[in-house]
């Protein structure tokens, strides 16, 4: 199953971004996509080519990019704001916090060659921060889609929805999750992509698909894994988790994130409190957030490090073996 | 697209293509120059009242801006309570939040919302707080931040250039806030779109919080570093509403690049003894320096 | 209790930050203080008149701020970077990520007039994110001092400290939470200020007085009250939160913050995965986050902002007393 | 302070006060030179041999500034693997980070460290990645995301003023770079703070990823936006390493500001195909244009 991700057939998540956006843009003028030297990275060269006049290019400067977004959106404007995830979240931090969430204007952050993706370039171009800091910011739905369907959903979505979204992106080619996908995509709705009692395996993002390896390698030895694809981080389907707590004997996180902050944080700090909220009683099976950890970033390909920190096929089984042999 | 409407005294609530200046006359033009005289001089007195109220508020850079509000709201700007949801209108994004009162004193006398309603300023649960933001009615964006409103207009300025809409956007920076470099990565895409439908003011006062601005980082020569920038600038007083009126009439300076005011004013203008002084940037007058304050600003207007 | 407060004799701890500088930079002319147009606010007036040589003033550029502050810790300089909270670390995050955390360059970042400090002014000025975002970042200690003690030991240890440090203060008059300090000051290790077996408030920063508080409203109606100032966020003191899970019944964290990414999330995550560490079993007690909610910030002062919260004596003992009821 | 180390051709590890620029007699300055071009032919040469080993690297870029490096490692700086450790060194600071393949080669030549490390570039575990770190000797800041080279920089010559020492510091940006407020904030400081003991470089080989700099944000006039905002500005050919050493002994242009040097040059330089060509941004060779492009630095080393 390894090799498949390799297999050329598959599309990275940002093609099938830059797909949908010219689909829109046929029969919507006010669709914009909005870059910093980054259309290449975002796979809108094309996008470029077809609607140059929806094309907005401010030059390498994060903060006006989303500064000039917010006030497109403002004027009824689709806005789509491109860049590294990095840079993006950080350098334009205050811009996203206060000209697109705070003011509401309805930019759609988008934040590629998210988490890792870039690899050996090292921790300036990595985003390990963005599900913290966005979920800590009001207004802005988080939303980090698995594969080439829930992208095109996602984007179908984003260009519809009023509101703020940061939609995350990695750079792999992605195989799908379901072989029919019969689901309705709905923000705030995780997707459950195969059911087993024993393991509740949440993922966001790039790690859903080696979730779905891993509960492959589980069920061989006799493990019974459900696996989430959590895409929207916030507003978290606490339903969903509450359910799955109920169900399973144990919970797993897994995101391409700092352990601190993110999508795992989330659900522990939901569970923790489950005791009060009206679903249930006080969750008492074993939990694990899979993530970077707080360290100096190892160094290598994405690959490399998915695999040193264990988000990977045979990280996430190790992880459920030994967490339901405690 | 180039043509600026100009309404002295007269607000229009649509658009209107109005190439004829000739309107301003000399006796329409006395009456109009007297009429915003009054409304400065008003303005600054509600401000005072309202930063009292609230024991709080940006008081000498309300009261250096006055003047350029005025002058914007009442014989600039496209913009009313009636007009404010139509995509057309011109818009007025105010990058100095911090001076919030003379914008909400504006507002409530163009009729955008009670002027009653200030009374609640930074009161528990009261959308009149100490920045803009949208929840009260006249403002186009929540700033408070400084640099962020440059970045905003050039985006909104950008929507009109697409949607060939003849609105413009007008946004009011001050001069302690111009080495934020989010101000500058804006004039250089202001001036790549060519946005001559955008216009810049800065409230040149001279003064931030801990000292003179040219002693804390020193932006001179201002000019120089717009036109460097690719923008067209005019000096003016910026206290001084004809000459406001002149040269926002001039506007854009030139076809196919983005206008720059520098407005020199006079921070606390118009209250003896907050005129360039530091302590009054958010100072709140005693009950006493109030009462000094008004009869000053009475003075003035009968002295008018 | 609650007059107290605002009782002219107690000072905020950014005085004392003030004075501890001016007392340091006697001895010590490494010692610069930077700042952007914010040294009033900062409280540094003074440190100002007495070093002028030993502070740099760049103007209200806080993204510049950091990146000198970066470049002078480089060098030698024991650097205080000193800005409002909310600019510091959205503005300027990116420099803080890179150019202080990444590079290693031991700058001790300090956001004043953090949470919501700043009250009426709205939420371009208050700082909700900054737990979130710094806990996700690497190599920077999370610091928020509780009282005029702890803000002077924090700023000694800073100063000597070779790491960078980000300290968090807010703007009111503080009281002492002990009579006497006579425990040993460390980042990473919580302060107990009170205890009790019912409850562990665990409080950070402003927010340890009124948990302070409430434990004696608390005590009058028989419940036991642990509370800790944890005014290191990271590293957290987990040997101290494992120990209070074993004795308490039930376990409130009280920040003046997001529920989402910060004190709170830190305990209930690490609590969650207690099960796979040494220290015992898995948690099973009552456990609530009390903080700001992801929503449109009421408008008001401070203080009416964090009594709308329940950030406050009454609110905090109603949270526990209805978490114990449950 | 005002007075630059100038050594060609012959480091010096620690700082010597060296008015006497005669040394620069007719013959030597003939060898130098030429040695200088040399080692500039021989660093494009195995930038290209590493960044094909990594399989990635920013080629462009790299062969643009390589002249520069060069010139500052050999001629200028006061830094060596000996020295590294001195408060009184001379710094280096590299804004546009991507280009690291170029500094790793020269830091290499320096003897920082044995070229073989390179040969771990951008693997599993190894410090020399995509953008310098302080992992590898010789580099003085973490750099990769674009606009933070200056401010650290300022912060690094303030430092310098503050303890009373000579090193100077020196800075390279690439001119897609520019538009990153960021640069501007520091410049306004470097000149309040009138550091004459900073340096910066623009390596203005006008091309960026997407497309040549002037159609993506323009920064042009570029010496007007310098001038402006207070630094000492001249312009050199920055593949000339001859004008490029005549500069850099020029420096500070003017006592009490800081300088800038726009150093005009081709992206790709060296290689026919690579020159000028946006593709080669982060192209990475095939075997036969690698094959190539070493024949051609090779001829070009004979025609020396
Ligand atoms: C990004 C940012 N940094 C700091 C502040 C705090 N602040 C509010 S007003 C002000 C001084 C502004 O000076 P200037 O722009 O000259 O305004 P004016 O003199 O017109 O009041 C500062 C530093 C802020 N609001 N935003
Ligand atoms: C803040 C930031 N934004 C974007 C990037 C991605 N990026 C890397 S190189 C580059 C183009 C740089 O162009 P230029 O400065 O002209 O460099 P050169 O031509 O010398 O390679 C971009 C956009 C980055 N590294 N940092
Ligand atoms: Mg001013
Ligand atoms: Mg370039």
């Amino acid at each position: 199953m390894a090799d498949e991700i390799n297999t050329k057939s598959y599309k990275a998540n940002l093609e099938i971004f830059s797909e949908t956006l010219q689909r829109l843009a046929v029969d919507d003028t006010n669709i914009v996509a909005v870059t910093s030297d980054s259309r290449g990275s975002g796979k809108l060269v094309p996008f470029g080519q077809k609607f140059p006049e929806q094309m907005v290019e401010v030059g390498i400067a994060e903060q006006n990019l989303v500064g000039v977004a917010a006030g497109l959106a403002s004027c009824g404007k689709k806005v789509f704001a491109v860049s590294p995830a990095c840079f993006l979240t950080a350098r334009a931090l205050e811009q996203i916090k206060t000209d697109v969430a705070y003011s509401n204007n309805p930019v759609n952050v988008i934040g590629i060659s998210a988490g890792v993706s870039y690899g050996a370039l090292g921790s300036t171009h990595h985003s390990l921060h963005d599900y913290a800091v966005m979920r800590a910011i009001n207004n802005i739905t988080v939303v980090a889609p698995a594969d080439n369907f829930e992208t095109a959903q996602a984007i179908e979505l984003a260009a519809k929805t009023n509101e703020p979204v940061y939609l995350r992106f990695g750079k792999k080619a992605m195989p799908p999750l379901k072989e029919v996908n019969d689901d309705v995509f709905a923000f705030g709705k995780g997707r459950v992509i195969c059911e087993g009692d024993d393991v509740a395996i949440i993922a966001t993002g790039e790690t859903v698909y080696p979730a779905l390896q891993a509960a492959a390698r589980l069920k061989e030895k006799g493990i019974a894994a459900t696996v989430v694809s959590m895409h929207t981080i916030k507003p978290l389907d606490t339903d969903l988790i509450a359910s799955l707590a109920k169900k399973c004997k144990a919970m797993v996180t897994v995101e391409e994130h700092s352990i601190y902050g993110g999508l795992g944080e989330a659900c522990a700090s939901f569970l923790m409190q489950l005791g009060n909220h009206s679903q249930g009683g006080i969750w008492s099976g074993a939990f694990k957030i899979i993530g970077i950890p707080d360290e100096y970033t190892v160094t290598g390909s994405q690959q490399e490090i998915m695999d040193h920190y264990g988000i990977s096929e045979a990280g996430i089984t190790e992880t459920v073996t030994t967490l339901l042999n405690k | 697209m180039n043509n600026y409407p100009l309404n002295v005294g007269q607000k229009c609530t649509t658009m209107i293509e109005q190439k004829n200046t000739e309107m301003l006359t000399g006796s329409i033009k006395e009456t109009s120059i007297r009429m915003l005289k009054e409304k400065s001089i008003s303005y600054r007195k509600k401000i005072l009242q309202y930063i009292v109220g609230a024991k709080a508020g940006h008081t000498g850079g309300s009261l250096s801006c006055t003047d350029i509000l005025n002058v914007l709201y009442n014989s600039v700007l496209n913009v009313s309570p009636e007009n404010f949801s139509s995509p057309d209108r011109d818009r007025y994004i105010q990058s100095k939040g911090h001076c919030v009162e003379a914008l909400f004193v504006v507002l409530a006398d163009q009729g955008f919302f009670p002027e009653d309603d200030l009374n609640t300023m930074c009161k528990y649960k009261s959308h009149y707080i100490g920045h803009p933001t949208k929840k009260v009615k006249g403002v186009e964006q929540n700033t408070g931040s400084l640099g962020h409103g440059l970045p905003i207009s050039v985006g909104v300025a950008l929507a009109a250039k697409m949607d060939k809409k003849d609105y413009k956007t007008y946004t009011l920076l001050g001069d302690g806030e111009l080495p934020e470099g989010s101000n500058w990565e804006a004039a250089l895409s202001a001036a790549q779109y060519k946005l001559d439908n955008l216009c810049a003011i800065i409230d040149k006062n001279n003064l931030q919080i801990t000292a003179p601005t040219k002693d804390v980082c020193s932006t001179d020569p201002l000019d120089k570093k717009w036109e460097a920038f690719g923008w067209s600038v005019k000096e003016v007083d910026g206290n001084d509403v004809e000459a406001l009126l002149e040269v926002f009439k001039s506007l854009p300076f030139e076809s196919g690049k983005p206008s720059v005011i520098i407005a020199n004013t006079i921070k606390g203008k118009g209250v003896s003894f907050m005129e360039n002084q530091l302590k009054w940037h958010h100072g709140v007058p005693s009950k006493e320096q109030y009462e000094q304050a008004q009869q000053e600003l009475d003075n003035a207007l009968t002295e008018l």
